[in-house]
């Protein structure tokens, strides 16, 4: 059975949130003040496929250079995907225009000094949504900007302030009340707590749990920490050179880790167990270049249980891992 | 009250960059400026004589500090016994009108190209480095002298090849700002809301690059005005009998190792503007945090 | 008679474009004042614009990159001030100017140098030190700024960690990097100076190709200044290639992938 | 006990009259110990640790009780002397791999003119030493290393040259400032297993600047917490998981959310407020506006408490206060 027909057949509450169907996205770069030298390929999303169901959250964790923010930007309609297609809420997001795909999914970013336009009155950033919609008065607008930033844990009044006289918390809970403005179904959190400090990362996170109880939203949340992404998602996908080499339940997922990668992962975090020292990852000292995908299976060279086939073979998806070994 | 200070207050309050010094020095900008525009806009009102009058028996009287002053002309004559003053006056619109014009063209233009370039990149982009590069090749000042030469020399050709080439510092300044303000999140975030580009530049990027435009528009400003007195000096610029600085000192040269002051007052003049001008950039790029550097 | 001998009876757009061609082969055609190649002109010219340049900019690094380390070193300090305002005054003075009140101070006055000519070495002390006024504000800017922003990046603290001397931090670690937009900019700098030599080459009556442009303008002798406006495009891009090379060889990054 | 090798007692630092960076912190790294300072941004730690080794901002000014080295008191001594004593027994590395090398020369040039500034070494010698510790911080191939530049290299490859190059003239401390934090996990670990090592085989001592309180745990042998600019609590690492004291301490442990531990659902302990900046001046526990047991005795001087022979605390309240009221 096709994706359309379940789509026809079931009500809305069966749509998976986003759809994600071989989605690939390749950049062309090109190394800075070499104008005679050809453009290279990074193949920066590799075939992707996933579905988030509605109000799920998925965790999708992966080091730096592993394409998770590349396709939290695609799924945000900030950047086209190269082959594939994206579905939001059973829509397709190409042909969804600017206005319909706000209502649907927003962003929250990784640092909340970048994310809000130092010029404009914090009540401006959380009305701009509101504001490119169209259709709604000024008093309206006035007021449920108020109401959402009392919501996210603001004063009201702040709503006069610039964003450079907040701290870093106060301004993530104010790019949360922009973004949860128009109501949207599902939200995109792109390392929401990496730029905070432990005591307001914790604050933030249970912000965004209680919102997402009372709001009935779908996160898709990606963090490169485990211990983050344990607490607030309820399924985890693990993201290596571009490609999904894991995706479980995450009591499954930490519990029972299958792929080499995900154990080295959950193997280097450090909880605050005091005696039981630094764990040896066994990863080796070659990391990972997007520019040269070595052939096989993409892990290879860092694996400490690579076999031979696993240096020219791609190895096949089996209940969600993408491994050889699994 | 107790020591604590409220940590986002404290970030937000900035610290005076170069201290006193900073201050006066803008502020003399400020003040050199404003007045020129002030002499510029009520020149006919406070010429004491007027500046085209010739007066030839009272040719290169000396000006108020020296030996022979007369009581009449502060700055003396020119070598057709018109009053310096006045000219000087006079010359003061010539300089700002030029100056402002050219800011305004070449602003234009060179932000345009650069807004457009450095927020769509790719090929549009590379088009717009390439007319910045073509542009950087030309040389300005033999051009703008071809072109005179070719067209004739009036105020208003002039102005309008200066602002046809001075665009470069715009353009390769808006460009590289709007690259930098186009990848932070808040222009994405203003995506995601659903904003048109339009919106996008008009709202989130230009607000941002603006300080960074004040600035090179002084510099700018400067240069123009240094250029047209250039050209008329060359010859090729304002046409006489038109005051400007640049052909004051040309038309005196021929007696300026007799009577020196005839080329000091219009330079000290044109020096002093450009000075005040430069002056009020520098303050604004402190102040703003801009920068004017490609 | 003549518009035909010129080809001037043509449309502008062929006329460009038989021009064209020809300058593709170093063919400028011909003067029609000097009624000599544009060519040989240019050619018996170029030296005394290009000694003019070099001896602009020589003076101007050995004056601006003491003076922008210096600046940086104090940073926020009155010296840096002082630096800065010597800056603002170069760029505020009309190079023309300049170079009369120079006349008359070193060339009638004190009657140290030759007032106009191409003779000598002499006669480039004079246009070399105006010529070097427009471009010192933008080269002690910009040393300023590049040793100011080196000297707060993290691998001059590891510098200081190392503990290693303080002239070793300021002139290996520093200006090292400093040097690399300075040097690419002087290059094009070269490039402007050129273009602009054309004033002072007229003011001291120095016989470049400048002071051949000037002339050539005021007698509608199109080929010549054509092929002046060509030639130091040229000379520009070439600069530009030539700065991107001293980046290569001064900048790692940039020499191998 | 084992011998003092760093001394810092009652350190203050200030930058013009409106900030105080560091208010009063004192803290002792024994001989071969790995001493964690652990706190949020901004609370003076990275200030401390450039106090210590001369390096603070032109605005910078220090002052404290004593400041003692190796024996050697710190603020006695001149520039160049404390230039010499960097890099050679006391050596730094930074949280950014990628900015703390010199883009312009190669990694070999950078590790040699260490050991000929402090040693006068010949460059073979020099170099014959970069080659033997870049092998021992775990990077295959040395001898092509050396002629590589610092953007050839990943980041982590970056930090262990790092590390290297603070090792060439064998220090007594080692101060490292996040040197794991701009790192991916799994590299961290692969880093902080390297530091580990080092300390075991070559008896160094190491001041690990962080705010990750599970790195803490599992490298540190004493911790200290700061909190604006004081350390409100000093332990045994053991002593300060098991039974920590200062209620910032142990509203930071309950912020973090641990594997297994911390059941979903369930909101993360938080502690509410942001860190103030305080002016000198300042009277009283910087931690009061945000504490759950603060009292109007807070807002004068607060006792430096023991809660064990090296275990100490900056709280007005008791030790045993801990048992009495348990953890909510």
């Amino acid at each position: 059975m096709t994706a359309d027909s379940v789509a026809a057949v079931a009500p809305a509450a069966a749509t998976p949130a986003i759809d994600i169907r071989a989605v690939r996205r390749i950049f062309r770069v090109r190394d800075a003040g070499r104008v005679w030298d050809a453009d290279r390929a990074v193949v920066a999303v590799d075939d992707v496929s996933l579905t988030v169901p509605a109000g799920g959250v998925l965790g999708v964790v992966g080091e730096s250079g592993c394409g998770k923010s590349t396709l939290a930007r695609m799924i945000l309609g900030l950047l086209a995907p190269t082959a594939g297609e994206i579905r939001v809420a059973g829509r397709h997001l190409a042909t969804l225009d600017r206005r319909a795909r706000a209502a649907l999914i927003q962003p929250v970013f990784q640092d909340p000094y970048a994310s809000l336009n130092p010029r404009r009155r914090v009540g401006d950033i959380v009305a701009l949504p509101l504001v490119a919609h169209g259709q709604i008065t000024r008093r309206d607008i006035a007021a449920r900007v108020a109401e959402m930033l009392t919501r996210v844990g603001l004063a009201p009044e702040l709503a006069r302030r610039l964003p450079g006289e907040l701290s870093g918390g106060q301004r993530q809970r104010v790019a949360i009340a922009r973004a949860l403005v128009l109501k949207p179904s599902i939200v995109v959190c792109d390392e929401p707590t990496s730029a905070l400090d432990v005591s307001v990362q914790a604050q933030i996170l249970n912000l965004l749990a209680e919102l997402r109880r009372e709001l009935n939203l779908t996160y898709l949340f990606i963090s490169h920490n485990l211990a983050v992404v344990e607490h607030v998602a309820s399924e985890v996908a693990v993201m290596y050179l571009g490609r999904i080499v894991e995706r479980a339940d995450t009591e499954t997922l930490f519990r029972a880790p299958r792929h080499p990668y995900t154990k080295a992962l959950l193997a280097s975090v450090l909880t605050p167990e005091p005696g039981l020292g630094v764990p040896d990852v066994g990863l080796g000292d070659t990391l990972p270049d997007p520019t040269a995908i070595p052939a096989g299976c993409r892990f290879h060279p860092r694996c400490p249980v690579a076999l031979e086939k696993c240096r020219s073979i791609a190895p096949p998806v089996v209940d969600g891992v993408e491994c050889h070994l699994a | 009250m107790s020591a604590v200070a409220e940590p986002a207050r404290l970030a937000h309050r900035r610290r005076l960059p170069g201290g006193i010094g900073r201050w006066v020095g803008t502020g003399l900008g400020g003040v050199i400026v404003g007045a020129a525009v002030l002499v510029a806009l009520l020149a006919p009102w406070i010429v004491p004589h007027d500046p085209f009058a010739q007066d030839l028996p009272k040719r290169l009287l000396p000006p108020f500090w020296m030996d022979g002053y007369d009581g009449i002309h502060v700055f003396g004559t020119d070598q057709l016994g018109r009053d310096y003053l006045s000219r000087l006056i006079y010359g003061a619109r010539i300089s700002m009108l030029i100056g402002v014009s050219t800011v305004v063209t070449s602003g234009l233009i060179g932000i345009t190209l650069g807004v457009v370039g450095g927020y769509a990149g790719g090929r549009v982009d590379d088009a717009v480095l390439f007319a910045i590069t073509t542009r950087l090749s030309i040389p300005v000042v033999l051009v703008a002298l071809a072109v005179v030469g070719l067209f004739g020399s009036s105020l208003s050709l002039l102005a309008l090849t200066l602002g046809l080439l001075l665009w470069d510092r715009f353009a390769v300044v808006a460009r590289s700002t709007t690259m930098q303000v186009r990848q932070l999140d808040y222009v994405a975030a203003a995506w995601c809301a659903g904003c048109s580009r339009v919106h996008i530049l008009l709202r989130e990027v230009l607000p941002n690059i603006a300080s960074h435009l004040a600035v090179v528009a002084t510099l700018e400003m400067a240069l123009a005005i240094l250029l047209e007195a250039a050209l008329s000096f060359l010859g090729l610029g304002v046409p006489p009998p038109l005051p400007s600085w640049g052909l004051m000192i040309a038309e005196a040269k021929g007696y300026m190792f007799f009577t020196p002051w005839v080329i000091m007052i219009p330079g000290v003049a044109l020096f002093v503007l450009v000075f005040g001008i430069n002056l009020l950039g520098d303050g604004l790029r402190d102040l703003l945090g801009a920068r004017a550097d490609p | 008679m003549i518009r035909r001998a010129y080809g001037l009876d043509q449309p502008v757009i062929v006329q460009f474009g038989n021009w064209v061609a020809k300058a593709a082969v170093g063919d400028f055609g011909e003067s029609y004042f000097f009624k000599q190649r544009v060519s040989e002109l240019i050619g018996a010219r170029l030296p005394i614009t290009l000694t003019l340049g070099l001896v602009g900019l020589a003076i101007a690094a050995v004056v601006s990159i003491p003076l922008g380390v210096l600046a940086a070193v104090r940073e926020s300090t009155a010296i840096d001030r002082a630096v800065q305002v010597v800056a603002l005054i170069g760029q505020a003075m009309p190079s023309f100017w300049l170079g009369l009140i120079l006349m008359i101070v070193f060339g009638i006055k004190l009657a140290w140098l030759p007032v106009s000519g191409t003779g000598t070495w002499q006669h480039y002390v004079m246009p070399g030190i105006v010529l070097a006024f427009s471009a010192i504000p933008a080269l002690t800017r910009l040393t300023r700024s590049g040793m100011i922003q080196a000297l707060a990046s993290d691998y001059i603290r590891t510098a200081r960690a190392k503990g290693l001397s303080s002239g070793s931090i300021l002139i290996k670690h520093a200006l090292r990097n400093a040097a690399i937009p300075v040097v690419a900019i002087a290059t094009v700098q070269l490039g402007f100076m050129l273009g602009g030599s054309i004033v002072i080459e007229t003011v001291f009556a120095l016989h470049g190709v400048g002071f051949l442009a000037w002339e050539s303008i005021g007698k509608n002798d199109f080929p010549v200044v054509q092929a002046v406006v060509l030639v130091l495009a040229l000379i520009y891009v070439g600069l530009t290639l030539l700065a991107d090379m001293i980046n290569a060889v001064l900048d790692p990054r940039l020499r191998s992938a | 006990m084992t011998e003092a090798l760093l001394e810092v007692d009652r350190l203050r630092v200030e930058f013009g009259d409106e900030v105080a960076a560091v208010r009063g912190a004192s803290l002792t790294v024994a001989r071969g110990e790995v001493h964690c300072l652990v706190g949020e941004s901004g609370c003076g730690k990275s200030v401390l640790a450039l106090a210590v080794m001369n390096l603070l901002a032109r605005r910078g000014r220090r002052a404290a009780e004593r400041l003692r080295f190796a024996g050697r008191d710190l603020l006695a001594l001149p520039d160049r002397a404390m230039a010499r004593l960097r890099g050679d027994r006391l050596a730094m590395i930074f949280q950014e791999p990628t900015t703390s090398l010199n883009p312009a020369y190669t990694v070999g040039s950078q590790m040699i003119e260490v050991l000929r500034r402090h040693r006068g070494a010949p460059r073979a010698v020099a170099r014959d030493r970069a080659v033997e510790l870049l092998g021992r911080v775990g990077i295959t191939a040395p001898g092509m290393r050396l002629g590589q530049f610092p953007h050839q290299l990943s980041g982590g490859l970056r930090q262990r040259v790092m590390i290297a190059m603070a090792l060439m003239c064998e220090p007594d401390l080692l101060i490292a400032d996040e040197p794991t934090t701009a790192l991916d996990v799994t590299v961290q670990a692969q880093i902080l297993r390297l530091l580990a090592g080092l300390q075991r085989d070559l008896g160094l001592g190491i001041l690990l600047i962080t705010h990750d309180l599970g790195l803490v745990a599992r490298v540190a042998h004493r911790v200290s917490v700061m909190y604006a600019g004081e350390i409100v609590e000093s332990a045994p690492t053991a002593a300060l998981f098991a039974a920590p004291r200062h209620p910032y301490t142990r509203g930071l442990l309950a912020c973090v959310p641990v594997p297994g531990k911390v059941r979903r659902d369930q909101p993360l302990g938080a502690i509410p407020g942001v860190v103030p900046r305080l002016m000198p001046g300042f009277q009283g526990c910087a931690f009061r506006a945000r504490c759950g047991h603060a009292a109007p005795e807070c807002a004068s001087a607060v006792p430096r408490r023991p809660a064990g022979a090296t275990h100490d605390y900056l709280c007005r309240l008791p030790a045993d206060w801990v048992r009495l009221e348990p953890a909510a």
